[in-house]
C-alpha cells in the first residue's frame, strides 16, 4: 500500500467548495491500481467535497468552466481523465473568472 | 523629421518606448497604423485604454453600454466623479480627450488589428470570441474577481479560442460577478495593464504573446501562474475543421444568462466611439 | 449608516472592496485611518497613486521635484498634456482633485504607514531606505526599465531592507535611467499597481505581504519569478545589530552620483502635498 | 568526467554583457572537483563574457547590485559563493533596477 502524496490547488472561486482553502496536500494510498485524474475527481467528492457537487463535477469530469492543470500544463494535453497521477504531481482546479 | 511617419512631436512623446530595443521607431509607426477595439470601459477597459492611448495607438474604439455609477470609482479610474450617470464611453473620451464618432456594424465597417475583451459576463465573452474568429483578429482576453485576476490571448496564431478551452459555458449559478463579489482596483489595474502590453505585443509583432497560456494572478499571495494550454481545437464549434457557427448567434440563450453587468448590448452596439 | 465611521457615500463608494472577505468593513476602515507617502509621480506612482486614491487612503502626500514633460506621457497617466512645465505634484493633485499642503520636514510632522518608492534613481532609494528604517516604516519598492519590472516590499517585520540586499551602491556606470534605456508604460503600470495592492496588502493587515522575496517582471515573456530573499541581516548598516546608520547622510557621495532624474531634491523636500 | 547540465539566466540589463541572451543552457565539465558559484564565476568570465568584465564582476564575487538566485533563492540562503553546484540548477544573475 504505497502512499501517493500529490498537491492540489483550487482557484478562482472553486476554493469556496472546500473550505475556503486553496492549498490542500493529500496522500493517496495506491494498493494495486493506478491512480488516474477520473479516479481522484471521485476520491474528491467522497473525501474533501463538502457540499453542492454539481458546483464542481458533472458526469464524471468538472463542471464546464473549470480548468484543470496538472504540474501547470491544461489536462487536455495530459489525457484528462486517463492521466496517471505522478508521485509529487501538483494538480490545479481553476474557475475561470469573468468579471471586469 | 528623422522619420516621414512620425512627427517631431510624436517623437519626443514616444522617445521612451522607441528607446526600447523591442519596439524602437518600426514599432511605434506599427502602434500609429494600429487600430484597437477596447470592449467594456470598466476596472479592466480603464487601465487598458490608459496604456494603449499613451502608448499612441492610432485608433482605439470603445463599446460600452453602461452609464458611469459611484460604486465604479474603486477600480474604473478613467472615469471622472462629476460623471456620474454619463454613458462610460463619453466618460472616457471626455478623460482621454478624444474625438466621438458613433458607429453601429463594427466589424463590417473596420478592420481591427486586436480586440480588448474588459467585459463582465460569460455572454459578451462568448460573443467576442466567436466575432473575432470570424473575422480573424485575436482576442486579449481578460478577467478579475475579488482579490483574482486572469489573463490570455486567443485567437492568435495556432493558440486556441476561447470555444476551444470552453466549448460548454459554465452553470448560470457557479458564475460570480464583481457586482456580487467585489474586486480589488489594484488587481484590474495589473490584469488591465498586462492586457495593453499584449497588445502592444502583438501590434509590433513581438515573440512571446500569451496565446496558448495563461496567466493566473492571486493578489493575496502576490504570485503569478504561468500555465500552458492546449492548441487550437480541431473540434471546435467555431475555429475548428468543420465550424457549426459560422454567424453570431443569441449568447444570452446560449449561456443562459442576460449579459446583466450591461457591459454590451448583446443586439445593437449601440455606444462606441474612436479616439 | 452601517458604520458610525463610513458615511453611506463611502460604504456604496467602496461597496466592490468591501465585498471582498480580505477587505470588508474593516480594512476599508483602516485605509481610511491611513496615511501613505508617495515618492515620485513618475511611471510607478502615476498609477499607485490612481489605484491608492480610488482605494480610499485616508491621506496620500506626494512628493516630487520634477516638473511634466512631452517625454513623460508614454506612461505617466496622471498627467494631463496642458500640464507641461507644471510640477507634477500639482499635476497630480488636478487629476486627483486634492487639496495642497505644502511641508518640509515630513517624517518630523507626519507618521506614515506606508512609504511607497515610485523613484528612479539609486540615491534616492538609499535615501528613502534609511529614511523607512529609521522611522520604523514599511517601504514598497518598485522598479523598472525597459521590459522589466521588479516589486518587493522593505524594512516589513523580519524582513530585509534595501541595504540588507544591497549593502554597496552599484558603480555609477552600471546604471541605466529611464531617459537612457526606455521603458513601456504597460510595464510601469503593472508594477504600480502592484505597489498599490501591496500598499493596501499592509494597511489591512493581510497575509503574504512581498517582504523577504522579489517579483520579477519580463514583459517580454510575459513572465513572472517569485524568489525568496535572504532575511534582515545582522550585519547591515543601518537595520542591523550595530548600525552605523542612524541619521542620513549624504547620498549623492554615498552613491557616486546625483539623483539625475530630479525625482526628489535630497536636500530639500520642496513640492509636496496631501490629499 | 561527468557532466553538470546547469542553466544561467540573466536579467534586468546583465544579459546586455551576454549578446543580449538572457537564458543559456551550458554543460561544466566536472573532473574531481566539485563547482562551487565561485568557479562558476571564473568560468562564465574566461567563457562566456565577452567585454568589460568588471561590470559584472568584483573582488572575485558578481560587482555590487547584481542579485544571485539559485533556483528561486538568494545566494545569500545558500552560503554564496561557496554553494555547490547540482545538476539542474537555475542560476540567476539579476541586475536590480532603479527606473520608475
Ligand atoms: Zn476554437
Ligand atoms: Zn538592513
Amino acid at each position: 500500500m504505497a502512499k501517493l502524496p500529490i498537491t492540489l490547488q483550487f482557484n478562482g472561486g472553486a476554493e469556496l467548495l472546500f473550505d475556503n482553502k486553496k492549498l490542500h496536500n493529500v496522500e493517496l494510498i495506491s494498493e494495486h491500481r493506478e491512480w488516474t485524474i477520473g479516479k481522484l475527481l471521485i476520491w474528491i467528492k467522497e473525501n474533501l467535497l463538502k457540499e453542492r457537487p454539481e458546483l464542481f463535477l458533472q458526469d464524471e469530469s468538472v463542471r464546464p468552466g473549470i480548468l484543470v492543470l496538472v504540474n501547470d500544463v491544461d489536462w487536455e494535453l495530459m489525457d484528462t481523465v486517463n492521466y496517471k497521477i505522478q508521485p509529487s504531481d501538483r494538480i490545479v482546479f481553476i474557475s475561470t473568472l469573468h468579471g471586469g | 523629421p528623422y522619420s516621414t511617419q512620425l512627427s517631431c512631436q510624436e517623437i519626443s512623446r514616444y522617445s521612451r518606448h522607441m528607446l526600447i530595443p523591442q519596439i524602437g521607431m518600426k514599432g511605434q509607426i506599427a502602434m500609429k497604423q494600429s487600430s484597437v477595439l477596447i470592449i467594456g470601459l470598466g476596472g479592466l477597459g480603464c487601465p487598458a485604454a490608459l496604456y494603449l492611448a499613451a502608448a499612441g495607438i492610432g485608433t482605439i474604439t470603445f463599446v460600452d453600454y453602461d452609464e458611469v455609477e459611484i460604486t465604479n470609482f474603486n477600480r474604473q479610474i478613467l472615469h471622472a466623479e462629476d460623471n456620474i450617470n454619463v454613458s462610460k464611453v463619453e466618460s472616457a473620451c471626455d478623460m482621454l480627450q478624444a474625438n466621438s464618432n458613433t458607429l453601429q456594424n463594427l466589424f463590417d465597417k473596420n478592420k481591427y488589428d486586436v480586440v480588448l475583451d474588459g467585459s463582465d459576463n460569460v455572454a459578451t465573452r462568448y460573443l467576442l470570441n466567436d466575432m473575432c474568429v470570424l473575422n480573424q483578429v485575436p482576442l486579449v482576453s481578460g478577467s478579475a474577481l475579488q482579490m483574482e485576476g486572469q489573463l490570455t490571448v486567443y485567437n492568435f496564431e495556432d493558440g486556441p479560442c476561447y470555444r476551444c478551452l470552453f466549448p460548454i459555458p459554465p452553470p448560470p449559478d457557479t458564475v460570480t460577478n464583481c457586482g456580487d463579489g467585489g474586486v480589488l482596483g489594484a488587481v484590474t489595474g495589473v490584469i488591465g495593464a498586462l492586457q495593453a502590453l499584449e497588445t502592444i505585443k502583438i501590434l509590433t509583432k513581438a515573440d512571446n504573446v500569451m496565446s496558448g497560456r495563461l496567466l493566473i494572478f492571486d493578489a493575496s499571495s502576490t504570485t503569478f501562474l504561468n500555465v500552458k494550454l492546449r492548441k487550437k481545437q480541431e473540434t471546435c464549434d467555431v475555429c475548428g475543421l468543420k465550424p457549426k457557427i459560422t454567424q453570431l448567434i443569441d449568447y444570452e440563450q446560449f449561456c443562459g444568462s442576460k449579459a446583466h453587468d450591461k457591459v454590451i448590448d448583446i443586439n445593437i452596439l449601440t455606444e462606441v466611439e474612436n479616439i
